[in-house]
Order: C-alpha cells, then structure tokens, then sequence
C-alpha cells in the first residue's frame, strides 16, 4: 500500500479544494491518520473507496472521541541575548486548545487485503449541534455507528438516513459517553465504596437531620437527580 | 383437614400402614413447589447457563421446573438471568405484572442482584429489588447451574413453607399485598421513579 | 460425508403474497424484547403485510450496560474481565482481542507457548461457539431442544477444560498482556487432544442429523440472500460476509498470533443465504479441528508470560492502536487511545454482530414473519456484544 | 428422494436415545444434590482470606495495603486500616484490617485481588452453594466470616496450597537469614504465634 503522504498528495490532487493533515500517532502500534476537512470528506471518502490502488472499500469501525478543553506546553530553545551574551534558553509557552468531538473510521480493502488506514473528522467545538458530514452514503456500516457516536457524544451527522438515538431511549437528553457527563445518583446501598462513589455515597451514609427519626430511608429521598 | 395438628408419631405409624395423611396445606404447596414452571426470559450471561442448566448435563427437568414458557401468563417464576438495564426494566416490571399469582422470582447472578460489575454504568440499574419483590438471590458472575439448581431447591423449601391461612400466610393468598407493581417511566435523565420505596428497602448504613 | 445438498424443487415456498390480507394495510409487530427466540433482549419493530415483511426495525439498547465508559473509568487490566462479559459465547477470543490491541499500544512481545495456548483457546471457543449456534438455530426452526441438547453436550465438554484451565466456565478471564494467566499442564493438554481428536464424530452426527434434513433445506436455501456487494459496503464480517463467497479471513489476512504456521482453509458459500450460513459454521469447525490438531502436536513447553509486563501500575506510552480479530462472530476489534495514564482515554470495541444487524431488514423484506427468526438466528448475534 | 434426510435425522435421535441407557458418552446428566462432578482445582468463585494457626485475628495474612481494593474492577473490596499494629507470620509488626468487607453480590470472580495481593492473603473459594432469602446483610461478607485456615485452603487447592507455603517458608528463611547477618548479637527473634511453623509443615 502507498504511504499517508501518496494518499493525501493524490486525493488533494484529485479533489479541488480537500484539505488533509497527517495526524502522527508517537506510540508503538505506529498507526498515523488522516484528518480530512469536513466540507470536502465526503468526496475524499468517495476517492479512498473507489480509487483503483486503494479501494478502501471496508468501514470497520466507526467511533467518536472526546476531547476536553487542554492546555498544551510546548518547551521551545531560543536564543536570547541575557547579560549582553547570547544563550539558549528554555522558553515554556502555554496554548489552549479548545475542545472538540472527533470521529474516527477505520478502512481496509477486500479487494486489496491492505489496510488500515484511519481518517479523521473533527467538530469546531464541544457545543450540543455539533455537525459532521456523514459517511454512510459511502459505507453503508457506518449507519449504525453513526447513531451510536450521536446518541453516546452527541455528534449530528449530516446526510444520515436516520439519525435517532439507538442504544439509549428516546425520552434521554444526554449524551452519556463525554467526558464530562454526571451519571444519575443511585448510591443509596453502596456498602464497599471507594474513590469518587465514596464522595456520592457517602450522603446517602452520614445521618442526615432531615431523616433522623424517619423509618426508613426511601429511594428518591435526596437529591437523586441533582446534577 | 387437620393443619397439620396430627400427631406425628400417629402418622408416621398410619404411612406404615398403608395410609397417607396429608394436610390441605401440605398437597397443595407440594403440588406447587413440584411444577415451577419458569418465564423462558434471558437477559445476559447468566441466562447461557440457565439454558445450560435446562440442558443434558445439568437437566432441570428433574425438579419439575423444566417447561420454560414464552408466555408471563402461564409462569410462575421469573429467573432475572442477567444485567437489568434501566431501558429494560420497565418490560421486565411489566412481565412480572402479567404473570398469574402465586409468582416468584429469582435474582441470579450478580449484575440482577445489585448490578455487579456493571453497576457503576449509567445505564445499568442496581438491583432488580428496587421495582420488584426478590425471593431468592443467587451471588456469581455467572452463578454455576449447580447453583441455579441450589437456589431452586431453596425456592422449593420456601414455597413448602408458606401457610395457606392464619396472619402469616402466604402474600398471594392475601388480598392486601399488590401482586402487581407500578412500571417506572424513561425519564429524561434516568428512570422515573429511580426505585419504588415501597419494594426497596435497605437498611441504613453507618460508615465513617 | 459430503457437504452439498441440492435444492429440492419438490419442496414449494409459500406464495409471496397472501390471498385473503386485507388490501394495503400494514400491521406494525413489535418483536421483542421478550421473544423466545431473539437470542436476549433484542427487538424488532416489524411491518407486516399479512404474513410478508415489508418494514423491519430493529431496536437496540436493551442490554446497554456501558462496557465503554466503564472501560475508559477502570485500568488496563480491570477491562480484562469486563470483555469476557461481551459475547459471553467467547471469553477466549474476547480476552485476545482485547490484550492483542493492548500490546500493540504498548509494544508488548508475546512468549511462543502462549500463542499456542491461544490459539488452542480460541479455536475451542470457535468449535463451542458454532456448536451452540446451530443448537439454536435449529431451535428457532422448531427442531424443539434436541439439536441444542446435542449442541450444548458437546459444548459441555469444551467448558470443562476452560474451567480446568481458567477457573470458571464462561468468564476465563485467562489472557494476560504479554501473554496467559496460567499454565496448561500435560494432563490438560492431553485431554484437549481427546476431545478435539472425539470432535469429528459429533459433526458426522449433527451434518446428518440436520443438514440433509428436507424440512431444514426448505426454511433455508433462498431465504435472506446477502449479495457480496451489499456485504462489503454493509462491513459485514466472519461466517455470514464469507457465506456471499468474499475471500475474507482475518486469521489469513492480517496473520496475527501465529496464524500462518498453520495449514488451514478458508470456506466460502456461494448463495449467501441462510443455509450457506449454516453450512458455513458446519465447515469452519472442521477447519477448526485441523488447527486444533497442528496446534496441540506442535505446542513446546516454554514460558507463558513476557516477564518486563507488569501486573499492577501498567501505563502504555501515549498513542492509539486498533487491533482486530477473527472472532467466531466476525471481526472483533479494540480501539484504544492512551493518554500516559493508568485508564484508557477511550476505549472502543468493534462489534461484530452489532454491524452484521445494519443488514438484517434487507435479508427479511419479502420473507414471511417466521423466516425473520430463521434469519437473525444465521446471523449469530450475542446481545452483551450488540449492545456492550 | 424427499424424506431420506428427515429419516435419517431420526436415526441419529434413536441413536441417541437408545445410547442413553448405556453409552458413557451419551449418558451425561449429573444428578446434581446427590451427585457432583469433582470441581477443578483452578476453578474459583469468591475471594476469602488466609488464616495461619487457630486464631483469625492473630494469623490473618492481610496487612491491609489496601492494593486489592484499589485493583478490584468492580469496587466490591472495603478496608478500613488498624490504628494498632499485630505481629505478622515473620514476627513483624503490621496493621490488620479493622474492617474488610466483601460484597459478593457484586464480585465478578475475575481473581485480580488474589493476582495482586503480594501476602498471599487472599485465595478464591470454591463454595457456590451460597444462595439467599435476603440480600442486604446476607450476601455482605464481613471479616470474621471471610477469614479461613490454611488447612482449609489445603483441603480445597492441595498442590496451589503447597506452592505457597514452599513460597512463604523460603521467603521466610531468607529474611531470617539476611537478619542474622545484619545483626549477629540478638540471635533469636521472638516466635510468631505458631504461624509460620504450622504453615511450614503442613
């Protein structure tokens, strides 16, 4: 199989317009990806399918990830002038990068037995419209994902045939899969909690003024959905 | 019919004879405890080896339970077998409503008892004792058929327990007890109501 | 025995439209949840047409228990039980899966013997796995608990050397990143000889108990064809895409585990219906055997476990990977992105049968409401992994 | 010709039935209360804990590091640590657990805890015969009804058993040995209450 960079240089060739980074992946599986623009993605899923070298024509796996608000630090070595002589010096630069919700799919060709290439979409922000393209028109395996990665992370995915949620049911408003979601506090008889189920069990434990002489503590007597 | 007030040795020397004497109370809970006849109804993991335990090794057939029914209406026991989602709860609630008294329900396996390994899941509810009355509870994750067997028998002794009248007798028998339990709703974050207090009711906990 | 069977032409379906059905009225059939054949707590929202589908939803969700967010929330190595949980049919393969993807992220070395333990595991699960498959299958045609009753005797016999080896029955729980948790002794391993050397004899007895059977052949053959295109672009894996006669094994095709040093093929249908399905899982364990075979006579004593892996603190380097398997279902895949930290920063898994279902309303459009049964049977689908 | 298959299928159940009577093969069922089938040694389903000798509170292995609390993937493990300490199996001074509870409606048999435990404290039982009326109190499992001997642990895992006790009497020896070199004067420690002598010869 060609290498990221003959992909990206041929679909940007092929398709006017398309843009393509080559995400780096540092660790040892060493699986890089393409981030494609989501005007264009689309058309670049279409070229990665039907190209005659590549044919890509399996979607296996279709899944978003969350990515919160981060402060990047970078150390840069720059020369500065201190005490009249020039020196090296370690300069730490702090950028927030604002987060945002990404979809990555997994592609390898039947055809060609190669793969995986992996491409990437990603929102502009975190907000609960968040839209994507969608790819199903191209491979049809990712219906189903789709509405998981909406129902779960709350992505829209534009051109779906039938974005509803699919494991959750339809009366739920959140998407429970971010990373900051609060789940719903059911600690009432938690007898070996620990970590952060301690802190939510623990006011369901310590007597409580408003329940001292009650007979019984009953479910739904706190705050249960406090969120 | 004599409530059990006969005299024990007076029987065991009529059985010697040739006679049976038997109390009202006695036939009928040895009739029932005989002919447990489960709600064919799986929810996860747990339900693999309740099949297995209906299976050629393990053979559940041997203690009268062996004709698991589709149908809640002609059942008498529900085995919860599995992880009790919250968006399956409501149907399981309902299952156990359309099922005829006198009805009874094992919880088996951990997830059915108090959600398990799952139970940290926002999806996952903990315990099938918060919406329905639980009469014997099967800790494992799965539990082997062995112990599906066990609890069976267990139910067995239960239901041999059960008095027909007087103040303590059986909850189907008497009219007060619900034999039917409010469906909880999907609500927008969670189930609505979370548990029904009057089913669930833990003891209190005191942790420093 | 021989493996094809011709159509019978003596044999009639019934006509795709019913004579006395009221003119253009749908009757929408909710399936499910609670149906004694849909393999768990699956549903189906179906459009009936008198007896003929003409709508079919399925619906999902019901055994949501949150195995993802659970996995992102608990270590490395506390997932590792949780994937038993997923196709509880198949913990081996699940356990591979899952330390597979691990140590590609980590770049973890795998010690000889225990890719043979894994491999014997694995296949073993394939054999229990298809056995208990064509049980209920057959089940659902109506061949009321006497193939499954043969189907789970056999498959009796291959848990009993999961627990001798494992501990438990089901959730085994058995692999470990860079490598297995224990050691299989000779006695085990001999035992697993006999019963794969027995195995063959249990398929000559189940090939003719059911796949000659009239009845068997005429709720299969034609019913739910899958096309080899709509196969591909659908993401369909395992038995069901190699039932369309698509040459896809990942076994062959990445070559993971030591997969290539062994003889074996590949089966492939040419219908893509529902008795090349059956069929297709008939072939497969007798492949299974042959690896099986190799496997135990090849298999040296050695260490078990890649000792520079810790148990406790492990923390792969930053990084993605996704890893994937030829689970007896299908493709079954773990993507796992790592932040440095003790917890996965996402952890995904591919499910095979919850991607074989994007098809399952068009193999039923056209059948009557009892093929549907027949049909999701084929598709071999296991609620803990459809909905994780 | 039409029917040939269905006939033959049902020669395979006639053989089957038939067999029934007499074939070892196709006669499987266990008669489960009367009958059991031998359980492996491997086989595993809740945790409990390790006493040496014939007191739970003097001999218990667990030092309470709380590591199996932490690892435990579902959470069912609850420590509270001593304020005190109580001399363990090598005579060192260690704290116990005041409180250890295990919610066995909530374990999952998955055996890290015992993996994890560098004391060899924890083992996984065999018992499954442990079905309950009532779950609250009866399926919590405190200290005193966890902690078992080691001859029970020899009775349910003979060779495992023996393992850790070569293990544990080797490691023993060796840290004796290391202080009497360290400190030739005090040749002789006090003995631990029988523990790591009963351990050793059994």
């Amino acid at each position: 199989m060609e290498s990221l960079e003959q992909i990206k240089d041929r679909a940007e060739t092929a398709i006017p317009g398309a843009k393509i980074d080559i995400v780096p992946n540092p660790g040892p599986a060493n699986q890089p990806s393409l981030l494609i623009d989501n005007e264009h993605a689309p058309a670049i899923a279409k070229f990665l399918r039907d190209d005659a070298a590549l044919r890509l024509d399996f979607c296996s796996n279709v899944t978003g990830v969350d990515w919160l608000d981060r402060v990047a630090k970078k150390t840069v070595k720059v020369k500065k002038v201190v005490d009249g002589e020039e020196k090296e010096v370690n300069q730490t630069t702090e950028e927030k990068i604002p987060g945002y919700l990404e979809a990555v799919y997994h592609l390898y060709s039947i055809t060609h037995k190669h793969g995986a290439v992996i491409i990437r979409m990603r929102t502009e922000d975190r907000a609960a419209g968040a839209r994507l393209p969608s790819l199903t028109p191209i491979w049809r395996s990712a219906e189903f994902q789709e509405r998981e990665i909406y129902d779960l992370y709350g992505i829209r995915f534009d051109g779906h045939p039938d974005l509803r949620r699919i494991l959750m049911w339809d009366e739920f408003e959140d998407h429970p899969m971010r990373k900051d979601y609060v789940q719903p506090d059911d600690f009432e008889w938690e007898p070996t909690p620990h970590d952060d189920v301690l802190a939510r069990a623990k006011q369901h434990y310590t007597p409580r003024p408003e329940l001292d002489g009650a007979e019984k503590i009953t479910a739904g007597s706190g705050d249960t959905l406090k969120r | 019919m004599s409530e059990g007030q006969m005299d024990e040795a007076l029987r065991r020397e009529l059985q010697r004879q040739g006679v049976w004497v038997t109390s009202m109370q006695e036939l009928y809970n040895w009739g029932r405890k005989n002919s447990i006849w489960p709600l064919q109804f799986g929810l996860a993991c747990c339900a693999i080896e309740m099949i297995a335990t209906a299976a050629s090794r393990y053979d559940i057939a041997r203690f009268g339970g062996e004709i698991f029914r589709p149908s809640p209406r002609q059942a008498d026991l529900m085995i919860v077998a599995g992880t009790v989602t919250k968006k399956m709860a409501p149907q399981i609630v309902r299952l156990y409503n359309q099922m005829a008294d006198p009805k009874y329900v094992i919880s088996m396996g951990a997830c059915a008892i108090s959600g398990g390994p799952f139970k940290q899941g926002y999806n996952v509810l903990k315990g099938i004792d918060r919406y329905i009355p639980v009469d014997v509870y099967i800790p494992g994750c799965p539990p082997r058929p062995e112990a599906l067997l066990h609890a069976f028998m267990e139910l067995q002794r239960k239901i041999d327990e059960q008095k027909l009248t007087g103040a303590d007798k059986a909850a189907h028998l008497d009219p007060q007890q619900p034999s039917e339990f409010p469906v909880p709703a999907f609500g927008r974050h969670d189930l609505e109501p979370p548990a029904n207090a009057d089913v669930f009711q833990p003891p209190k906990l005191e942790r420093v | 025995m021989s493996a094809t069977v011709e159509t019978l032409e003596a044999i009639e379906r019934p006509p795709v439209t019913m004579g006395s059905r009221l003119e253009g009225e749908l009757l929408e059939v909710s399936m499910g949840p609670q149906h004694p054949s849909t393999h768990g707590v699956f549903r189906m929202n179906v459009a009936l047409e008198g007896e003929i589908v003409r709508k079919l939803k399925p619906v999902f969700g019901y055994l949501h228990r949150n195995h993802e967010k659970i996995g992102e929330n608990t270590s490395y190595l506390g997932s590792m039980p949780y994937t038993d949980r997923l196709d509880y049919f198949c913990s081996m393969t699940n356990n591979w899966a899952y330390a597979l993807s691990v140590e590609k992220l980590a770049g973890i070395e795998v010690p000889e013997r225990a890719q043979y333990l894994r491999i014997i595991l694995a296949e073993l699960t394939r054999l229990q796995n298809h056995a208990s498959l064509l049980g209920f299958l057959l089940n659902d045609m109506g061949a009321w608990g006497t193939p499954l009753m043969y189907a789970f005797r056999e498959r009796e016999k291959i848990l009993d050397l999961f627990e001798s080896l494992s501990g438990s029955r089901m959730m085994c729980d058995y692999m470990r990143f860079g490598g297995c948790r224990v050691d299989a002794d000779d006695a085990w391993l001999a035992r697993a000889r006999q019963i794969v050397d027995r195995f063959p004899k249990f398929l000559d007895e189940f090939e003719e108990l059911i796949l000659g059977n009239e009845i068997v052949i005429g709720r299969t053959q034609n019913v739910g064809k899958l096309s080899a295109d709509l196969a591909i672009s659908a993401g369909i894996t395992g038995p069901m895409l190699r039932a369309c006669g698509v040459n896809y094994d990942v076994r062959k095709v990445d070559g993971y585990g030591f997969y290539p040093r062994f003889k074996f093929r590949i089966p492939l249908g040419e219908h893509g219906d529902t008795y090349d399905r059956l069929m297709m899982r008939a072939l497969e364990m007798r492949e299974s055997v042959e690896i099986l075979k190799q496997a135990l006579a090849q298999i040296q004593p050695g260490p078990i476990v890649n000792p520079k892996v810790k148990i406790r603190a492990f923390r792969p380097p930053v990084g993605e990977a996704y890893g994937r398997i030829e689970a007896p279902k299908g493709e079954l895949g773990f993507y796992l992105i790592s932040d440095g930290g003790p917890n996965p920063y996402r952890y995904r898994v591919r499910p095979p049968s919850f991607i074989n279902l994007t098809v399952l309303e068009d193999l039923c459009l056209g059948h009557t409401v009892a093929d549907v049964m027949v049909i999701l049977g084929s598709v071999d689908i296991v609620m803990g992994e459809v909905d994780r | 010709m039409i029917g040939t298959g269905i006939l033959k299928g049902m020669a395979v159940t006639a053989r089957n039935f038939v067999g029934s009577y007499f074939d070892e093969e196709r006669l499987i069922t266990v008669q489960y209360p009367e009958e059991r089938n031998p359980l492996p040694e491997n086989y595993r389903n809740f945790p409990f804990l390790l006493y040496d000798g014939d007191d739970p509170h003097a001999g218990l292995r667990c030092v309470a590091c709380k590591i199996c609390e932490k690892e435990c993937p579902p959470q069912c493990i609850y420590i509270v640590k001593s304020d005190d300490k109580k001399p363990d199996y090598m005579g060192k001074p260690q704290f116990y657990p005041k409180v250890f509870d295990i919610d066995i409606s909530v374990c999952m048999s998955c055996q890290i805890c015992v993996e994890v435990c560098p004391f060899e404290a924890i083992k996984m039982d065999k018992d499954f015969e442990l079905s309950k009326r009532e779950r609250f109190n009866h399926l919590l499992q405190r200290k005193e009804e966890l902690s078992k001997p080691n001859e029970y642990y020899h009775s349910i895992c003979p060779t495992e058993a023996a393992d850790v006790d070569a293990k544990l009497a080797a490691a023993a020896e060796a840290a004796a040995k290391k202080k009497a070199a360290a400190a030739p004067a005090p040749a002789t420690p006090p003995a631990p209450s029988g523990s790591s002598s009963a351990s050793a010869s059994s």
